[in-house]
């Protein structure tokens, strides 16, 4: 592997870092403020992307900007699916809601096909498909605009978690659900809440995921399982882990790839995530009380 | 008759049904009924894992798949007969359960599923990958594998038989009482002098193994396996489904919840979409409704009792 | 304890009776003198092929209707018109699923004859089982080494498409006609197609003295290429060849964009040639070529109208899978009517006489030997230019220039 | 010696729950363990059975090093141990709960060569008649049964009772004392850790006293309940606390009990699963004044505490707050209603900062808006907090720790506050400071307080009233004065 493909894919790898760990984002918050494997997060995403794929030329917004309009309809759904759907099979052992979870990422799926078949769609826009050069080495635009708006997504979300009120009693009934009520505060309406909130940065997530990529009914699960390794890497509920496990994925599966060839791309992330819960079951960065 | 012989003679008479059953219908039904069958094995064979010792995997596609695989090897480049080679299947599945224990065992409830389902992918994408097996292209097998559909009915029929029988079996053993401690109350058990590890890892063999066989036979019952479908994660999902659907950790549950889906799938054939949509709601309902499955559910309200004894009184 | 040991009997009695009501209730009696000509077909309606599977459905379907409309097929062994039945099922591009809905046609709904999915991956596995229970299937969309690569001698599965062989030299032929430093990049995916076709690829590339400075082998449904285009970028290809679906063309040909990789000129088979690809790129895919075995433009008789009245029913920009599918039907109904039964062994028999031209041109099966059963289509190199595909080799049918370099 | 102990220390993070304890059994001699809640009794119990391993020293068992074995081969070689709550397998029967122990730790190879043993075990436990019983279904005295009937299909050498009397009625209580003493009779080793002391005290030849993981006292039971050093652990210290009650004596104790009630339980009846923890136990407090709640742990303390914030439903009975029914509200209802806890064990957001731990108490709507002001009179309550608002709550010492707890439950504005165990494992001198800080609470903010404890002395110099609590009953109450005389208390305590 010579030198510029290997810069070359770091940098690629650094940048679908950013985004990996925005896609990841949410999954990690529900896994780490109630323990709760989110399998339709892949869904959530291919929602979002879909809806900003019809939004976006319906209103002639740049589909950046139609994330302001996804965000609150995710977030809405969001908060039905945890309050009415997964709050009442929750704590009675890990199969019912695990199986929840599952049924609903098959609904899901199912109705996408239903309601918009399962062609593979992307969403293009003037941008979309600009280069530009970085220190000799071209690098996607797109790529650099995901990269920043993942990164001031994190720093939002993580303002929100360390600077409200709100987002002060989200840790808490993380940390410890049963003195949280103690204190007053509703524990199952701060889940709902935390779930809506994931549901709503999928938007992001997803309308960056259609612009880059291509995205169908399908493709849920490979994001569920990206998401899924970063989490264990970056440990779960933690914003700055989810970066670093991001940008972590993102590098090792450029330069797996460059090495052993594109076939072994996504068996290495699966092989880091094994190494990780062999080694440390809680993930790298993440609460060893977990 | 006394009483008690009721219920034997009930299960010679279905089984005898069965056994006779290829001579008088049709060969789609014949078809059907494989495919239950099919279904029995697996969801038994979770079970054993789910259901008796709270070992919730979500990698069984890949037992059935390396079962398949390792079948289709020996029987295409050994030319072992099908059936021996559907043993080596499952013997190569037990093989690999084993090796998989080793990282997962260390895990516990949730994060022993996800290792489970992650393992399972990365099998999938290795045999995607790994040109001996054909790669992405899969193996085929030569069309006449010397047995028709009849034949992999009674087999699959055996298997199933098999599956079946094993919990029963087991659960009146030492393993089995072990098992039902663990479930129970791993702490406890461990107390009572229980080898965690050891019980949990040769249930989770046995498991593979059973898992494995079913594999190898529908391997060469499709003389042509492809690693995307083989390992498809819907054969863990759906073994799952139909395992809680019917009511897990019961004998008769799994199938119950195989007899359902089939049902279902052959209902809907035609609306694939559908019955993906269907099967989730009702896992759903089921879920916030009757965690203990239809079954469990049923064999708990007094009706079938009640039934029970109008019919053997 | 015990009630539990008999209500549990009970049941696996109760679902043993349940399923034998139902099976009973999906057991189809046949009457002695057939009502209608069954014919089965399962097609990639959803999925990574699905890009494909209108064009399929259409082209199945269409000259079955017409038969309908014209009081059905006429058998001289029962002696009147029957009417034509076909049967579709979807796939999802899934093999295995492909395998249980043909087990289905043939076990459940007694089909007397089979056309085909699409693609090898689904025409091979599916081909065995029409092997196994001897019921005749035409394929579709499954080029003709592919189709024998499955390694075994086929009696009862037909093959009519274009072979790799030939159309792995369109390509360089294609290039020869114009200036380009002979160098070439190979993006294959590792379906059978992307495999058989890569080896065609690197072989003819010598015999044409042209030069693989790098071959990308990506696993299905990728979507990361950037790798791959560097190292093509690296080797200064200035001829790039792809094999793969519809999306990860589209995947691909945007990301060598953005990295700024523009060779001189680009082939994407199979991803290239539905309409979708022009919806997905715009101008961005003119001059991008896919190697094709029909057009329009071809002198066979009603290529023109065929066209017309796709776009016409379905309003939908046509694809040449429209003609090979309708085709295909034709040769099946012919035989069928030559057959005059509904044996599966007699229609069989007739398709292997087969010896008339389509509107993808004459067809005749070769018989035994290496490539039997296979029907080859002469294939042509087609480019997209304004949102249509022109032919641009062989000159003698030419509808267009070549546009080369890529604009 | 059948058993060593060799200079065992074990440490959770910062807190020391055993340190370098030695002690030994020889074979057929029965031990008893007592000391307060959080003394390490348990955790003891847990480094023998190799739950976990000691940070330093070794522990022998019969000659052989078993320190850093797995559980179950140590109880393969002989250990039975019954758990402080019953944890027979819920789905087997008896006999196959028996047959367990049997096959693993006895070394049986078929389930049927083991039944008649397990019978006559079975038999022995006096469980007879429930042999084909789940063990779901049992009673709470079956199930101790039950455990002490799986320890024994083990065949072991030695015994491991973990407050095997907890939560027994007297009746039953009886029962399994008089089982114990057989086994006792027949010659078993036996380790009994226990609360009720009138069981250990009858049962045991030796006794070890434990507090703070270190030896108190040992020696036979005589000796120990006329240990000065022990009562003191138990009832704590008389002569520490003159200040407060002098400080008591100032406060406007007069007129106190004529005040309208603001809580008040009429025969409540609670627990958790089969386990009754409370038994018709009627009790109210009154506006203004402090109240004491009084018993040894296993007493129902907590649970009464956990009732009245409706963490856990009531069977039957009423609990009235202001005249009004609260049966029916929520958890984080009942502080909007003006009813707090401090929480035993302190409870804080181990990963959130001091100050937010304190806002959180704040929480709800009433106290939010006015979560400033309150901030400021909870700082100068704990000034000692103020400089720490921005330290990790999980890094502060246990007396800052019960500092922000404290704070925590008043940022929520309460008018009627629970104090949990606020004394439980710290030093004196910070027990001091948090009792003045009660008194003020009370005298400041005319905060009803209850005050919940097993350090007799501190909590009677502080409150008005006290009730004294005994195995789920409330069994004395009165004022303050009238049940200071230690032999009443004692009596309730010591059972003698």
């Amino acid at each position: 592997m010579s030198l510029f493909t290997f810069t070359a894919g770091a940098v690629n790898g650094l940048l679908l870092g950013g985004l990996y760990a925005i896609t990841a984002l949410g999954f990690s918050m529900v896994f780490g403020v109630m323990r709760l494997v989110n399998i339709p997060h892949g869904e959530i995403l291919v929602l979002g992307a879909f809806l900003s794929y019809f939004i976006s030329p319906a209103l002639g917004f740049d589909p950046l900007l139609t994330i302001v309009l996804v965000a609150p309809i995710l977030f809405f759904i969001g908060y039905l699916i945890q309050r009415w759907l997964l709050n009442p099979v929750m704590g009675k052992g890990i199969e019912p809601v695990l199986l929840t979870a599952f049924a609903l990422s098959s609904i899901a799926h199912s109705l996408f096909i239903l309601f918009w078949s399962v062609n593979t769609r992307t969403i293009t826009t003037r941008y979309s498909d600009q280069g530009l050069k970085l220190a000799g080495l071209n690098v996607a635009l797109m790529y650099l605009i995901a990269f920043c708006l993942s990164v001031v997504g994190l720093l939002g979300i993580h303002l929100f978690i360390t600077r409200t009120y709100l987002g002060k009693a989200i840790r808490a009934a993380a940390q410890d659900p049963e003195t949280a009520r103690v204190m007053g505060i509703n524990v199952k309406s701060i889940y709902a809440l935390t779930y809506a909130i994931a549901a709503g940065i999928a938007a992001l997530g997803g309308t960056l995921i259609g612009m880059i990529y291509s995205f169908s009914p399908a493709s849920g699960l490979p994001w569920l399982l990206k998401g899924l390794v970063i989490v264990v890497l970056g440990g779960m509920g933690s914003i700055v882990g989810t970066l670093l496990g991001g940008v972590i994925l993102g590098v090792a599966e450029e330069l797996g790839a460059a090495a052993f060839g594109i076939g072994y791309r996504d068996i290495i992330g699966l092989l880091i995530f094994l190494l990780v819960l062999y080694i440390r079951p809680t993930g790298l960065f993440g609460r060893s009380s977990a | 008759m006394p009483k008690r012989w009721m219920p034997y003679s009930l299960l010679t008479f279905c089984l005898a049904g069965l056994v006779i059953l290829p001579y008088f219908i049709e060969t789609y039904t014949l078809f059907v009924f494989y495919t239950l069958f099919l279904y029995i094995s697996l969801a038994q064979s979770w079970n054993l894992l789910g259901g008796y010792s709270g070992l919730i995997s979500l990698g069984h596609a890949a037992f059935f798949g390396l079962g398949a695989y390792a079948t289709a090897l020996t029987a295409k480049y050994l030319g072992f007969h099908f059936l021996s080679a559907a043993l080596i299947g499952g013997m190569a599945a037990a093989i690999f359960s084993v090796a998989m224990a080793i990282p997962t065992f260390r895990l516990h409830g949730i994060y022993f599923a996800i290792g489970t389902i992650v393992i399972a992918e990365a099998v999938r994408l290795w045999m995607i990958n790994w040109d001996v097996a054909g790669g992405p292209l899969g193996i085929h097998f030569p069309a006449d594998c010397g047995t028709s559909l009849k034949g992999f009915y009674y087999v699959m029929m055996a298997i199933a038989g098999l599956a079946t029988a094993l919990p029963t079996v087991i659960l009146k053993t030492k393993l089995g009482f072990g098992l039902r401690a663990i479930r129970d109350n791993e702490a406890s058990a461990e107390n009572m002098g229980v080898n965690i590890f050891r019980a949990k890892l040769s249930v989770f063999a046995i498991s593979a193994f059973v898992a494995g066989i079913t594999g190898g036979i529908h391997a060469v019952k499709m003389s042509t396996i492809e690693p995307s479908s083989i390992f498809e994660a819907t054969w863990s999902l759906s073994t799952i489904n139909m395992v809680i659907i019917g009511g897990i950790g019961t004998i008769s549950g799994p199938i119950f919840g195989a007899a359902f889906f089939t049902c279902l799938a052959e209902l809907l054939a035609d609306y694939y979409t559908y019955q993906l949509l269907l099967t989730g709601i009702i896992l759903v309902l089921i879920m916030r409704f009757v965690p203990t499955g239809i079954w469990g559910w049923l064999r708990k309200t007094r009706s079938v009792k009640r039934l029970g004894r109008v019919l053997f009184a | 304890m015990s009630i539990r040991v008999r209500t549990n009997y009970l049941v696996i009695a109760a679902c043993f009776y349940l399923t034998l009501s139902f099976a009973l209730a999906v057991s189809v009696e046949c009457a002695e003198t057939p009502k209608e000509i069954k014919i089965g077909t399962s097609i990639l309606l959803t999925g990574k092929g699905a890009a494909f599977g209108p064009y399929m459905k259409w082209g199945y379907s269409t000259p079955i209707d017409d038969i309908n409309k014209s009081g059905g097929l006429y058998l001289s062994k029962y002696g009147k018109k029957l009417p034509v039945n076909l049967i579709v099922y979807d796939d999802e591009s899934r093999p295995e699923k492909a395998a249980q809905n043909i087990e289905r046609l043939i076990l459940k709904d007694k089909v007397c004859a089979l056309l085909s999915p699409a693609g090898p991956p689904t025409v091979i596995p599916t081909g065995i089982i029409a092997e196994r229970e001897k019921i005749p299937m035409v394929a579709a969309l499954c080029p003709i080494r592919a189709f024998l690569s499955a390694g075994k001698q086929w009696n009862y599965v037909w093959d009519v498409f274009f072979d790799e062989l030939e159309m792995t030299e369109q390509q360089f032929l294609l290039m020869d006609t114009v200036e380009s430093n002979r160098k070439v990049a190979l993006f294959t995916n590792n379906d059978p197609d992307g495999v058989v076709m890569g080896n065609f690829w690197s072989k003819n590339a010598q015999k044409f003295k042209y030069e693989v400075v790098y071959h990308a082998k990506f696993p299905v449904m990728t979507t990361e290429f950037s790798d791959l285009i560097r190292r093509a970028q690296e080797g200064q290809a200035e001829i790039m060849i792809g094999q793969c679906y519809v999306p990860e063309a589209i995947a691909l040909w945007r990301q060598m964009r953005v990295l700024g990789y523009k060779p001189k000129a680009a082939f994407f088979e199979k991803g290239g040639e539905p309409a979708e690809w022009w919806k997905a790129n715009g101008q961005a895919a003119q001059g991008t070529c896919v190697t094709g075995y029909w057009h329009p433009s071809l002198g066979y008789p009603g290529a023109k109208d065929l066209r017309q009245r796709f776009e016409k029913e379905t309003g939908l920009p046509y694809s040449q899978h429209i003609a090979d599918t309708y085709a295909i039907c034709q040769i099946l109904l012919d035989a069928i009517r030559r057959a005059g039964s509904l044996d599966p062994k007699e229609i069989n028999g007739a398709i292997s006489e087969t010896n008339k031209t389509f509107v993808v041109g004459p067809v005749k099966f070769k018989r035994g030997g290496p490539d039997g059963n296979t029907c080859g289509l002469s294939s042509v190199v087609l480019q997209w230019q304004n949102g249509e595909t022109q032919i641009v080799y062989p000159k003698k049918l030419a509808t267009a220039g070549f546009i080369c370099p890529l604009p | 010696m059948l058993l060593e102990l060799e200079h065992i220390t074990k440490n959770f993070g910062a807190l020391t729950a055993v340190s370098d304890l030695s002690f030994s059994i020889s074979a057929g001699e029965v031990m008893g363990i007592m000391g307060p809640n959080g003394s390490g009794k348990t955790t003891l119990l847990n480094l023998i059975m190799g739950v976990f391993s000691p940070d330093r020293g070794e522990i022998h068992f019969n000659g052989t090093k078993i320190s850093r074995l797995s559980t179950h081969v140590i109880s393969c070689r002989g250990i039975g141990r019954t758990f402080q709550i019953p944890q027979p397998f819920h789905q087997m029967t008896v006999l196959e709960n028996l047959m367990v122990g049997m096959l693993y730790g006895k070394g049986h190879r078929s389930p049927k060569s083991t039944r008649n043993e397990s019978l006559a075990i079975i038999e022995r436990v006096g469980l007879t008649g429930r042999i084909d019983t789940e063990a779901a279904q049992l009673g709470l005295l079956d199930l101790k049964r039950l455990e002490l009937a799986r320890a024994l299909s083990l065949a072991p050498r030695l015994l491991l009772l973990d407050e095997i009397a907890a939560g027994l009625v007297p009746s039953e209580f009886a029962v399994l004392k008089q089982l114990i003493l057989e086994l006792k009779n027949q010659g078993y080793t036996i380790l009994i850790i226990e609360h009720i002391l009138s069981l250990i005290f009858d049962v045991s030849d030796r006794i070890l006293v434990l507090n703070f993981g270190q030896r108190v006292a040992e020696g036979p039971p005589e000796a120990i309940s006329n240990d000065p050093k022990v009562q003191r652990v138990y009832l704590g210290s008389k002569d520490k606390n003159d200040t407060l009650t002098s400080q008591q004596a100032t406060s406007p104790t007069a007129g106190k009990t004529e005040r309208e009630v603001l809580l008040d339980l009429k025969r409540v009846n609670a627990g958790y699963g089969d386990f009754q923890a409370l038994f018709d136990v009627s009790f109210d407090v009154r506006k203004g004044e402090i109240k004491a709640l009084i018993g040894v742990n296993g007493a129902g303390k907590t649970t009464l505490i956990r009732i009245i914030n409706r963490q856990l439903p009531i069977i039957s009975g009423e609990i009235l707050f202001r005249g009004r029914s609260i049966v029916q509200a929520q958890p984080h209802q009942v502080v909007n209603l003006g009813i707090t806890q401090c929480i035993e064990g302190r409870k804080l957001f181990p990963e959130l900062t001091v100050l937010e731990n304190l806002e959180l108490g704040a929480y709800c709507w009433r106290a939010r808006q006015r979560r400033r002001g309150t901030l400021e009179r909870v700082y100068n309550l704990f000034p000692a907090l103020k400089d720490r608002s921005n330290q990790i709550a999980g890094t502060l010492s246990g007396g800052e720790q019960q500092m922000v707890a404290v704070g925590r439950a008043l940022m929520s504005l309460p008018d009627f506050i629970m104090f949990d165990e606020i004394s439980l494992g710290l030093a004196p001198r910070v027990i001091d400071a948090l009792y003045e800080a009660i008194i003020r609470i009370n005298q400041e903010e005319g905060t009803t307080v209850l005050l919940v404890e097993q350090n007799v002395h501190r909590s009677l110099a502080v409150a008005d009233r006290a009730s004294i609590i005994e195995r789920g009953r409330i069994a004395l109450s009165g004022t303050a004065e009238q049940l200071n005389e230690d032999e009443q208390v004692k009596k309730v305590y010591f059972g003698f």
